[in-house]
């Protein structure tokens, strides 16, 4: 395992210590391992706490600030944070407006968020969650814990996050929150396997020769194994089924194409250049776009490619200020 | 063997599953890494080592007992795992209506943890989950309490039928958890949470085995 | 070789596209390979031309955009552009008031910029040229190509381009960029090499327990070859050499710590949790920093530490607006 | 053997070189991944390619005909390579006085082109450049020639020299170019320039050697 760390079972307490060293306009709550805006949330404006497993920098943390979330729960390496910690975020952030949950659609993200949100009810501190779900690499069905939560994460943050900021309560942020969610789908492909520190070897073996199709964010691997493509025919993986689960045009829409974390931006450009016609060609209207490491899967080769169906407000929101690590324009 | 079950056998019970974890973490890792994330050993590991540690004195009672551990795994392991190995504690200890503790009350309460993790995780068996090996269990303790076994005796059965039916898991395709992202795919790797499970039980068996 | 590619031959073109595609604030030349903003330079402007072999990005094309560089020339990967190219990319964006050319310093690089300010004050275009050197990896003589040009690159980029904004001439832009070259300092270190696409293997092997030490952004080994050590001990070896190269205590500085491309943010973050520490031991005063991917390697595993001295002039020139697809705040 | 060269002759010369440096090309760029960024074979042949692409008719004069190589070369290679091979074509050209090419002009011409090279890159024998196979290619011509050699037989001197030179690379230093930066590691390796510029020499001798 060829890594910057020191013990492989105490990264992510030593990469906060990195994030706070950087990052004087956020706090860094190491005990709770919480970060948060260094300001106080604004009476009145409802709070956006969002958490996971770490290892998808810069998701959560790297999306704190104005315009964004208040504060994000960072859980070890590709596990949910617990109930704990989600409590501490979110009374960290309440101005007595509420706090809106971003959840993203893992049993175990669920389970805790779930806990947290419980808990903080007792206390008095009242949340409202929403599940993101947008994988359609995944099989849904009653039966099953459903798809996984993905790239319309930092699409929905984005957007909720702004609306947050105009002051809108914790009903209408929800609902906005429900609205984006409903409207994303995304599929990821890898290239390679990742590498958690803790375990020291690669979660899985791929042939040289091979990729997984429909992987997930915790290097899990994915729905189907097919030979290595070119990235033309990879554009057309992506693409195809995420276009085709909206089951009608899609029109205009922000588009997300995340790298997985080891693969270079000339790499994810090159591939964006691939699936850019082929969204025009099914209708999709690109209205935003962002290509970089905004979802990753610690050092796992490959890409995810997001698409949400956006409204005119969503649109607005979007192009509100945001200042943050990971996301930034306006201010 | 004594049909009485003290909390000091219950501690014991409670470090020699953290002990077995323990030697099992990379297994369990391992097992994770082909159906899930990489992540079950250390998971478990790192929450049966905070409750270890929170596990000074002897508690007053297995009930205290039961909620200092599920408290302390719902509060440190995270995943999936830890909100649900925590349910299944904390939900142990109200089911203990006395302080003696038989093999009839800790098999309530074992059905009531269990019952406490389907309510939370919604899982059913076959869903290739740790009540894969939780529900045979439980269901082998209470036959083997109605027919008068001890605790070990029932223990023992409980282990097997947890064994059993971690073994069950490894044709299985996964319905809940990470792994049913795989699809088909997770069929032919054993579930890594049935595996803690077995171990669970397993630590009982040889707790109360010693402690005769 | 496991990359999102098409033609191994081909990836410079193909990646153009996806940038061109993703970023409409941006002019892409396709003949010429040269990212251009799409408005005009405002009359009387100076203009800011850099480029360099691409496997680098977001340099030097993801820098392009208001407050920064006005164009940016790719050359094929790894290898500097033609003089044609930077050529094109000069003419395309004098206003009249003067080009200023930023140059890493590698031969072929000082040669084709060499090459291209020839033949553009042929055509009657003034040119200055800076060329940066600041990779302390390399021993520096008269004798020898001297040293490498690297992070310094892009603060230099940003404190120049925020200048040239202001309106300021082409001789104080250049005194400027050289000012800003002399006061920075880089050192990389590598824990894997990178494949470039058209050799398709990797450029050296690097066995798993060891790392490269001063490692160039081009793929070429670094000067020593060591066993891999914890993130505490590299910080050290990339602190270390940076300070004493200033040969005198720094003071107030901008601070870029930046991933080769194969390198996870969480993993730069815990890099830069010891990195800050140390630089304050040193008696380094990080005024500002940036924790990211900047300047890669392709694949590279490693990361690239920075330290340019900064004076109130070049902090508030660093602060000041900027809009490019790499580099965005302040609008 | 004659002792004139026809433009037709070095124009065989530099498709020779195409079809030389194509096939040596993975070997070029192996050696450039040693001490350099594993472009130097890519950077040739896709140079090279582009000059014979350019090549239609044949060019009214020798002159011409370096002139048009030249400029490809700086036009398409980029690197340090593409400056210093284009201003190795691009100054030979006006070297050439008259159209008549024999072994003493052609001699006079590739001397031209080296130092133009030299002047250019600042190389000096013995730092590990293209410079190491030129240098003696050229001195080794001017010998034959002034011995009263034909073309082809300077030529065959010219490479076996800069073979030699190519050859003296592996145990030396660099100090300038990419392979610099590797200090006293860049010892050990032929250096990739010397390699590419021998192959240019051998691609005038095998033509000369042809064109009886
Ligand atoms: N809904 C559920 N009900 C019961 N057990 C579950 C459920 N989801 C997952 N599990 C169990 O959790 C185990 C995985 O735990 P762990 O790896 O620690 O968490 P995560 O899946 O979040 O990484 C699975 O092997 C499975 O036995
Ligand atoms: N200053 C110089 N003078 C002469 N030749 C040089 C000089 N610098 C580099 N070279 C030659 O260029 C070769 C490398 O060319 P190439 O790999 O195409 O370019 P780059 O080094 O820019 O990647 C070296 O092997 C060396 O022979
Ligand atoms: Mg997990
Ligand atoms: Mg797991
Ligand atoms: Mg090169
Ligand atoms: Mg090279």
């Amino acid at each position: 395992m060829k890594k910057f760390v020191n013990d492989p079972g105490n990264v992510l307490a030593e990469a906060l210590r990195g994030i706070e060293a950087a990052h004087p306009e956020l706090r860094v709550d190491a005990e709770n391992r919480v970060i948060s805006r260094a300001e106080p949330t604004r009476a009145g404006k409802v709070a956006l706490v969002s958490g996971g497993g770490s290892g998808h920098e810069p998701l959560h943390g790297g999306f704190v600030g104005r315009g964004m979330l208040d504060a994000a729960a960072a859980g070890e390496v590709f596990t949910s944070p617990t109930p704990d910690q989600v409590l501490a975020a979110t009374q960290a952030v309440d101005s007595g407006a509420g706090v809106l949950h971003i959840v993203k659609n893992y049993t175990g993200d669920v389970l805790n968020f779930e806990m947290a949100a419980e808990l903080a009810a007792a206390e008095g501190v009242q949340v409202e969650s929403v599940v993101v779900a947008d994988d359609v690499a995944v099989t849904d069905s009653t039966w099953t814990a459903g798809r996984r939560g993905t790239g319309t994460t930092v699409v929905l943050e984005k957007i909720v996050g702004a609306l947050a900021e105009e002051g809108a309560d914790l009903a209408a942020v929800a609902e906005l929150a429900r609205r984006v969610s409903a409207a994303g789908r995304s599929m990821g492909v890898a290239l390679t396997s990742c590498t958690v520190p803790a375990a020291g070897r690669p979660t899985f073996e791929l042939p040289d020769d091979e990729m997984e199709v429909g992987v997930g964010i915790h290097g899990e691997p994915g729905r189907s194994r097919v030979k290595l493509a070119s990235a033309h025919e990879i554009a057309k993986l992506m693409v195809d089924p995420v276009v085709h689960d909206f089951g009608e045009p899609v029109g205009p829409a922000i588009v997300l194409l995340s790298g997985l974390g080891g693969t270079p931006l000339i790499e994810q450009y090159l591939l964006y250049g691939e699936i850019a016609p082929l969204l025009a060609e099914a209708g999709v209207e690109v209205k935003r776009v962002l290509v970089g490491d905004y979802i990753t899967s610690l050092d796992m080769a490959g890409a995810s490619l997001t698409v949400v169906r956006a409204d005119d407000e969503m649109l607005r929101l979007w192009d509100a200020p945001v200042v943050t690590p990971g996301l930034r324009w306006g201010a | 063997m004594s049909a009485a079950v003290s909390t000091d056998d219950l501690v014991a019970w409670v470090r020699a599953f953290r002990d077995t974890v323990q030697q099992h973490k990379d297994e369990l890792t391992r097992l994770d890494s082909e159906i899930g994330d990489a992540d079950h050993g250390s998971n478990m590991a790192r929450g049966l080592d905070a409750v270890v540690a929170k596990l000074g004195e002897t508690p007053a009672s297995a009930a205290e007992l039961f909620k200092t551990v599920g408290m302390t795994l719902v509060s440190s392991v995270g995943g999936a795992s830890g909100p649900l190995y925590g349910t299944l504690f904390l939900r142990m200890g109200p089911a203990l209506s006395s302080d003696e503790v038989d093999a009839a009350s800790l098999g309530a309460a074992l059905r009531a943890g269990v019952d406490g993790v389907v309510a939370r995780g919604k899982a059913e068996l076959g869903d290739k989950t740790m009540i894969d090996a939780l529900s045979p269990a439980v269901d082998a303790w209470d036959a083997a309490a109605g027919d008068g076994a001890t605790p070990a005796e029932a223990a023992r059965a409980a282990a097997e039928a947890a064994a059993r039916g971690r073994d069950a898991t490894e044709p299985l395709v996964a319905r809940k958890g990470r792994a049913s992202y795989l699809g088909e795919r997770s069929a032919g790797h054993l579930d890594p949470g049935a595996t803690s499970a077995t171990l669970l039980l397993e630590a009982l068996r040889d707790t109360l085995a010693g402690a005769a």
